[in-house]
């Protein structure tokens, strides 16, 4: 049974086990610098120390700890991308997934609920059959059903075939999870913290000193830091710390946002995505819907929130779910994605010897944070890209040699 | 059982007429003008409501809905919250969050495991062994929840509306009514929104002086005027749920949602009242003053039989006085401060003989039937130790004025700051957003007479346009706030979050487990996350914090306020959900026809004539042929392109090249993106040195209209483009007969063979309807696509199957067409390409023309074809005894490495075996040469490239 | 003999749904207008001028030739002139203007002016086509616009003889507010393709002021 | 829903206009591939005052946005004219070929 409970839970007196480490001094010198500490960053400090034993490790961030895209993504995690090179990624994420609540020895709640990309066209019946089979092909759980197989896995979906959008069938992933977020990014700081990084926040970059091709010093808002290497992990402000460093990258920052509900009685186990509606909903332990859609269609650095946003999102939810209309919106949000032209993150080495990237991200950047970490950490500790992140190069570009992500448009969640 | 308080008490309810409904299957009598929370105290039943995670018994706190503890279950609605629905006859409410009955809820035992469900409990167990998460999740969902939803309610018809005006006042106080008089006066075009049925807000129940007059007379005086004022709408019952972009306000009332276009807001929403926190805060019974002052007041309802009154201001003084005249036995009035200031109120209660406690404390409250039963309060100095000596006073009532909080959602919304104040003792508005005023106690503690003041100076400045400007709290004397009116208990079980079932030590907890900012604290103790978004427990929660990390509150924010406001019904938010939907002008005879139609981007097309699929198809594909078959092309996008540079801008556009295509002639059409891939294809006619008509796909004429347009902006060629999409209706009509019966209607147009050869085009007209005629092969027989003006489109239509009728000319759809053009091999964007598709690899290099100095996506291509190519489409065929057939998608691999994709395939009736189109390995393309394809199951099946087009090679019958 | 809409080589894009509501018709010009229907005018009518005359040119001769014509062209874009006849020059922008004729008036003059549209700079857009025409007028017209747009329709703000290219009910859509008559009254015009959702849309949201369909003859 | 000002039609709904990216010069039509993949990938993604082109969908007109894209605010927009001046030509050679 639940030991962690009774183990507390009998103490005379509460024995807070800190999950964050208390506030470090800034030092003068790291051998690596991790900028941004959010999933991305603290899981790449996590494993750095644990895999590679790198522990001399500062992470920075210009606010609180997991506070960007961490703290406001709505939590998906699946694998069923349509590129081989996409599917091994973040199938190899799925696997590290799994493990992950007992590594941290701290519940991240990872939680199967299967996941169904609704098909109302036939082309998009097509792109999933494709979807389907590549992924099959590369061992991962995924396939084409039809009407019946939706009814069952998810019985309060309008089937109706005079819907204006009628569901021809569905891509059924039983892979398809979600995670408590926040807890995700405290597992990683907790473990780095434990093995000797120092995590830093409301400790903000103002700009690198570098020699010929190197990064010699960090600037931020309280002194210099000399490093040995620097990775930049910021998602929407992924071009600004980039372009402190003299990159210019194929990103532009665009507001998503998401909203959810009151709490009611669980009655939607699996998450439903509808592309050609734009909508995505899960319901949570809490009870909670879970909603979102595309990305907003005014690109910037805002995280206000928009009525039009919701309106099309409900109007398109209750077209999926025709008996929600008297339920009620309890909060949206917006965070600021780094969107890049292929669908697909830019990862690896730069034009300078000692400074790594992984940005790009999108919509998507939640689910791959263990591999990007597992991987980054790789690279930033032998100083080369491993091949399976090759394909997410940065230079693919010049020749404009795209990943296939965009080869046929899918919802990014 | 309490009796109803006699007029004037109750200024909402018409005791003339009687409403019933049931609640938890018990009848419930009550007035119209009642809520069903006030109907229900009206006969003493406080428990409303269950807790989140303990279950415990729960009441109405702020009787405005701003908590939400009474959040109740209607037949169709979870979630209600008890305050806001109006008792009518027939309503069916149920509580919810139990099991059992609301009065009996078994789910209570959870409270007993209390120490079991310390802060983030469950991040710490249900994890080992691996896996096992899966399977307590099972019941962590079980218990999760509150109301239920009823799957089988049909879709609701609510509606919207946009409004517009110069200001608007949000909330109808006294600082409102007198904004929104001050605007109206000079001139504005002002809306004054109000949530309540009546105008007023606190004036009609709030006493501000000793004798009660104050609030009354002012309420006749403000609100008669603003009823009659020409220059001001007012939207009462109407929730001001959120602020976006320039001043678009959301106003929520009855069906409908208002989008408010506001010049510019003044914000008078007022404030929340606060909770004391102490052991059993929570209780049924213990509510804020102005909660009981609005019950007695609005409702008259009789709130108990001995109340005591905490207090930290005059206002506890104010509601003792009330409650005494409305003949409750007020036991004490216990007051927070060390030395309260003088105050008529408080005089006339000494007067009247109450005790006054002052510099007190409060150890805890007492619990009887689920109810408050007593009181114990002490020295201030004394309170936080268990079994402190102290006075256990007994009552069933306790009033709760230790401060508010300003209802700053809206001003958050549009990104005013908001922290907290050592000078207010509260969240504080520290900066105004742009276009946006304040006035009354949103902005801190504030009077009577200041709120007028600040509301005519607000209204002024709105109306006139002139910057906002923030009120100076010191100047304000109004209620004060208690800097920290938390008493924590060596016991505990003192709430801070109602929702959440959150205690002082929880936060504490919290902090020592390392989450050291208000930010990071919400996120592992779920404070404020709840129903009511802290809106009663964020102050508190800030102050416990901020005095756990050991920093000065002063400048603290709690976490970011967010719209909603108040909860929104889905419904409001989807309202009639518009989707537009294209018909041809031909619609209404394909589904007389029998047409099973299909989704085709925003329009619906016949996909073949008939039930049974595949029959059909067969049908179709044959009549055209063998005979003549007819097909509803509309959709095709239409452009034309005009004026002296249309040549060079048809050059720049497409792939191809155009400065030598004759006149009355069509070529094919192929445009890359910047990337080089392939966007689009379709034909251009030329009627004209300076003029093409220019055909593109159902899907991609809206971009490639707004791509011609935008490149033009730049390259200022002297051309007109026009998107004709809508206006030409197209029929296409093909088959060894087509020429024999498109002759029978009259025409200026010579058909034959040699006047009106193949790829040729004319315009003139048809059966007297003006049409523009395409020679073109798609579907590789001869074959006439007739555009004509989309009014007479369905008028051909009929002439076309009458002239028809003899040769047995069959309509045919989109299935048939695909098997047919598939036949000869051409390719469809979009199904045989990706979006990352370069004409190389679709074998479309041909449609290039490379001597060109550019076009659209010429740079890339070359780039991209100086690379090896890494896949190539060719046709293929496979043995007519094929079964199951490979379907589109199904991927061509060789050995584990994936080369390829099936793009399109079929059975062709025509040449009685299965034909397709793949992408495969570029070195693997000559004729002949054998691939696999990976099909349904697994399954490897063998295919043959072979050229394209399959059928009638040398395309002679297209050219006949 | 009764005058059916498919009598005409030119229909109405929703005359189904003309002939459903039980509509009589008249003949104008070539085809089958809705002339008037079994019930009582409704307070909030909305009358199908689909099947009427009505031209477009476009391209940077096209004001210029339109004014040598003897058309009236409005002072700035986005505003309508009245004709003689009282039909509409709608200004669109710099290039391009859009003519309609009165419900029961100049049809054949505005039919003329379009076979005379020269080309070269002031070419043709086959308006009568690409839009469907409804009218919609009454004193509730405003308030049940502001339930599909989202364009200060009140007269204060969008006086008689304004246009508005924007969007109704999700479908972009060019609305006119009338010159004559004393009721409220806009002209709306919109893809012909999604006439048939467009008109049951408007009537959608003119239900709640006693709206209904209204025929050319019972407009004057 | 925000505003956004077009020069054509005034203040409208930004749901009525389409982004179209900022507003970067295109190289010269034979510059080489890199500089044209730069031109089509790379962006500055500035925070702050950027330069954009937007689409008025219901008059199909394109105009140019000066707008604060992290206060969200529209600051002047006007016609593409003010920008593009010139007529662009590429040279004549191989048009005879084709």
């Amino acid at each position: 049974m639940a030991l962690g409970l009774l183990k507390q839970g009998l103490r005379r007196k509460y024995k807070p086990q800190p999950v964050l480490p208390p506030r470090p001094e800034l030092k003068s010198s790291y051998d690596v610098v991790i900028i941004g500490a959010g999933g991305h960053g603290l899981a790449t400090a996590y494993y750095l120390a644990k895999e590679h034993g790198i522990t001399d490790i500062a992470v920075l961030d210009k606010g609180y700890l997991a506070g960007g895209n961490t703290a406001r993504n709505t939590a998906i995690v699946r694998s069923n991308y349509l590129t081989p090179e996409g599917v091994r990624f973040y199938d190899e994420s799925m696997k590290l997934w799994e493990g992950l609540s007992n590594e941290f020895d701290f519940n991240i709640q990872f939680s199967h609920r299967g996941h169904l990309t609704l098909a109302h066209a036939d082309s998009t019946l097509r792109t999933m059959r494709w979807r389907a089979e590549v992924n099959k092909h590369m061992g991962v759980d995924s396939e084409l059903i039809g009407p019946e197989d939706i009814r069952r896995l998810c019985p309060q979906l309008n089937l109706s075939e005079e819907a204006r959008w009628p569901v021809l069938g569905a891509l059924y992933h039983p892979p398809g999870s979600t995670a408590r977020h926040d807890a995700v990014a405290w597992g990683y700081a907790h473990g780095a913290a434990k093995r000797g990084a120092e995590i830093h926040q409301h400790t903000e970059v103002t700009g690198f000193r570098t020699e010929g091709d190197r990064v010699t010093e960090v600037e931020t808002n309280r002194g210099k830091i000399r490093c040995g290497r620097v990775l930049q992990a910021v998602a929407g402000a992924s071009s600004q710390v980039g372009a402190m460093a003299g990159l210019r990258l194929p990103i532009h920052t665009v507001p998503l946002q998401a909203c959810v509900s009151i709490p009611m009685m669980p009655f939607l186990d699996p998450i439903i995505v509808s592309g050609t509606l734009h909508t995505y909903i899960w319901q949570t332990g809490r009870g909670e819907l879970v909603m979102g859609g595309s990305s907003d269609p005014v690109p910037g650095y805002m995280t206000r929130s928009t009525l039009d946003f919701k309106e099309s999102l409900m109007a398109h939810v209750m077209e999926l779910f025709p008996f929600l209309g008297e339920v009620r919106l309890n909060r949206q949000w917006g965070g600021m994605t780094d969107m890049t032209p292929d669908f697909s993150p830019v990862m690896g080495e730069t034009p300078l010897t000692n400074y790594y990237i992984d940005a790009g991200w999108g919509t998507w950047g939640f689910k791959a944070t263990p591999v990007c970490g597992y991987r980054m950490a790789e690279t930033v500790a032998k100083g080369t890209a491993p091949d399976i992140l090759k394909p997410f190069r940065y230079e693919r570009f010049d020749t404009f040699d795209q990943v296939g992500e965009r080869g046929a448009a899918s919802v990014g969640h | 059982m309490n009796e109803r308080l006699p007029t004037p008490w109750g200024a909402l309810l018409d005791r003339e007429q009687p409403v019933t409904f049931t609640f938890e299957g018990e009848r419930v009598g009550g007035y119209a003008g009642d809520t069903v929370s006030s109907a229900l105290l009206g006969r003493g039943t406080w428990l409303q409501g269950r807790s989140f995670k303990y279950h415990r018994p729960r009441g109405p706190f702020t009787l405005v809905g701003d908590d939400a503890n009474c959040l109740v279950q209607l037949p169709e609605e979870p979630n209600c919250p008890a305050e806001h629905i109006a008792a009518v006859a027939g309503l069916n409410v149920q509580g919810q969050h139990y099991s059992g009955s609301l009065k009996r809820d078994r789910a209570r035992f959870m409270e007993r495991f209390a120490r079991f469900f310390f802060v983030g409990f469950y991040y710490r167990a249900f994890y080992r062994p691996r896996g096992i998460w899966d399977y307590w999740e099972k019941f962590i969902r079980r218990a999760a929840g509150l109301g239920s939803v009823n799957t089988n309610t049909a879709h609701c018809y609510r509606d919207k509306q946009y409004a517009f005006c110069d200001v608007a006042v949000v909330g109808s106080g006294a600082a409102g009514l007198s904004a929104a008089l001050a605007a109206a006066d000079s001139g504005a075009d002002t809306v004054l929104i109000e949530r309540e049925p009546v105008l007023g807000g606190g004036l009609n129940y709030h006493r501000f002086d000793a004798d009660g007059s104050v609030g009354s007379a002012l309420r006749a005086e403000l609100v008669e005027r603003a009823e009659r004022h020409e220059h001001i709408r007012v939207y009462r019952d109407t929730q001001c749920t959120g602020r976006f972009g320039d001043n678009l306000l959301a106003l929520v009332h009855a069906n409908r949602l208002t989008k408010l276009r506001a010049g510019r807001v003044v914000v008078a929403t007022g404030s929340i009242g606060q909770p004391a926190v102490f052991r059993y805060n929570d209780l049924p019974g213990i509510t804020t003053g102005s909660g009981v002052q609005r019950l007695m007041r609005l409702y008259g309802v009789k709130p108990g039989q001995r109340a005591v009154c905490v207090t930290a201001n005059g206002n506890g003084y104010g509601v003792a006085l009330d409650l005494a005249d409305a003949g409750i036995e007020v036991a004490a009035v216990v007051d927070l401060r060390k030395r309260p200031a003088a105050e008529p109120r408080a005089d006339l209660v000494r007067e009247r003989g109450i005790a006054v406690h002052p510099d007190s404390g409060i150890v805890h409250a007492v619990e009887r039937d689920q109810h408050v039963a007593g009181l114990r309060v002490t020295r201030r100095s004394q309170a936080e130790r268990d079994g402190a000596p102290g006075t256990d006073i007994e009552c069933d009532l306790v009033t709760v004025d230790v401060g508010a909080t300003p209802a700053i959602s809206l001003i958050a919304h549009a990104g005013g700051d908001v922290s907290y104040s050592n000078e207010t003792h509260g969240l504080t508005v520290r900066e105004l957003p742009p276009g946006m005023h304040v006035a009354g106690s949103v902005a801190g503690p504030c009077s009577l007479s200041g709120a007028r003041a600040e509301g005519e100076a607000a209204g002024r400045a709105a109306a006139s346009g002139a910057p906002a400007a923030l009120p100076v709290p010191t100047e304000r004397d109004g209620p004060e706030n208690d800097p920290w009116p938390i008493f924590a208990h060596p016991k505990g079980k003192e709430f801070v979050d109602f929702d959440e079932d959150l205690t002082i030590a929880d936060l504490r907890n919290a902090v020592r487990e390392g989450f050291d900012s208000i930010e990071l604290v919400k996120r592992f103790s779920t404070v404020g996350m709840g129903p009511s978004q802290g809106r009663t427990a964020a102050v508190n929660a800030v102050r416990i914090t901020a005095d756990q990390l050991g920093e000065s509150v002063e400048g603290a924010r709690a976490s970011t306020n967010r719209p909603p406001a108040i909860p929104e019904r889905f419904g409001h938010l989807a309202g009639r959900g518009f989707d537009p939907v294209r018909y041809t002008p031909m619609h209404q005879r394909h589904v007389d026809a029998g047409a099973t139609m299909m989704v085709a981007g925003a329009w619906m097309r016949p996909a073949y004539y008939g039930r049974d699929g595949q029959a059909a198809v067969r049908e179709e594909v044959r009549a055209v042929r063998e005979n003549v078959g007819m097909i509803d092309v509309t959709t095709l996008g239409g452009l034309e392109i005009r004026g002296p540079d249309a040549v060079e801008f048809m050059n720049r556009m497409y792939t191809f090249a155009y400065r030598k295509q004759p006149v009355n002639r069509s070529r094919y059409l192929l445009m890359t993106d910047d990337t080089g891939s392939i966007v689009d294809d379709g034909v251009a006619a030329r009627w004209a040195d300076d003029h093409f008509y220019v055909t593109a796909t159902t899907g991609g004429v809206d971009s490639v209209y707004r791509r011609m347009l935008w490149w033009n902006a730049q390259w200022r060629l002297d051309v007109d483009i026009a998107n004709v999409t809508g206006a030409w209706a197209g029929i296409n009509i093909a088959g060894p007969n087509a020429r024999a019966v498109i002759e029978k209607l009259d025409s200026d147009i010579d058909f034959s063979a040699e006047a009106f050869p193949y790829i040729e085009a004319r315009s003139g007209r048809l059966a007297d309807i003006p049409v523009r005629v395409l020679r073109v092969g798609f579907v590789g027989e001869l074959g006439y696509e007739v555009h004509c003006p989309a009014g007479c489109a369905e008028a051909l239509w009929d002439r076309l199957i009458e002239a028809g009728r003899e040769f047995g000319i069959r309509p045919f759809g989109v299935e048939a067409q695909r098997v047919l053009r598939l036949e000869k091999g051409h390719i469809i964007i979009g199904q045989d390409t990706d979006n990352l598709t370069h004409p190389e690899e679709a074998a479309m290099g041909w449609a290039v023309q490379r001597k060109k100095p550019f076009f659209v996506g010429f740079p890339a291509l070359k780039a991209r074809e100086s690379q090896t190519l890494t896949r190539r489409l060719v046709g293929f065929r496979l043995p007519a005894d094929t079964d199951p057939l490979p379907e589109e998608c199904h991927l061509v691999i060789d050995g584990d490495r994936i080369t390829g994709r099936v793009t399109s395939i079929s059975y062709s009736p025509t040449l009685d075996r299965p034909i397709g189109l793949a992408f495969v390995d570029p070195e693997r393309t000559e004729p002949g040469t054998p691939f696999t394809i990976k099909g349904s199951g697994g399954t490897l099946i063998e295919a043959e490239v072979c050229a394209a087009p399959f059928y009638d090679p040398d395309n002679e019958r297209q050219n006949l | 003999m009764a005058v059916t809409p498919e009598h005409f080589n030119r229909r109405s894009f929703i005359y189904p749904r003309l002939i459903a509501a039980g509509a009589e018709f008249d003949e104008i010009v070539d085809a089958a207008v809705a002339a008037r229907y079994p019930h009582d005018a409704p307070p909030l009518g909305l009358v199908d001028l689909s099947p009427l005359p009505r031209t477009g040119i476009k391209g940077p001769r096209s004001l210029e030739w339109l004014a040598e014509q003897g058309w009236p062209i409005p002072a700035d874009n986005n505003q309508a002139a009245h004709t003689e006849s009282g039909g509409l020059v709608m200004r669109l922008g710099n290039r391009e203007a859009f003519v309609l004729p009165a419900p029961r008036g100049d049809g054949e003059a505005v039919r003329a002016l379009e076979q005379s549209i020269p080309g070269d700079g002031a070419w043709h857009m086959p308006r009568r086509d690409s839009h469907a025409w409804f009218l919609l007028r009454g004193v509730a017209a405003v308030e049940c616009m502001a339930k599909l747009c989202g364009v200060d329709l009140r007269e204060s703000r969008f006086p008689r003889g304004a246009i508005a290219q924007t969007s109704v009910a999700r479908l972009n859509t060019i609305v006119c507010r009338d010159i004559a008559g004393a009721t409220p009254c806009f002209h709306l015009l919109a893809d012909s393709a999604s006439a048939i959702w467009f008109w049951d849309a408007l009537l959608d949201a003119m239900q709640e002021f006693d709206g209904g369909p209204l025929g050319v003859r019972e407009l004057d | 829903m925000k505003l956004m000002h077009c020069p054509l039609n005034g203040w409208r709904n930004v749901g009525e206009f389409v982004y179209g990216g900022e507003v970067t010069p295109t190289p010269a039509h034979d510059a080489d591939p890199k500089a044209w993949a730069d031109w089509v990938f790379m962006e500055d993604n500035t925070a702050g005052v950027v330069r954009e082109w937007w689409f008025h969908s219901p008059s199909s007109y394109w105009f140019i946005a000066e707008r604060d894209n992290v206060r969200d605010v529209v600051l002047r927009t006007y016609p593409p004219e003010e920008i593009f001046r010139e007529r662009v030509d590429f040279s004549r050679e191989g048009a005879r070929n084709e």
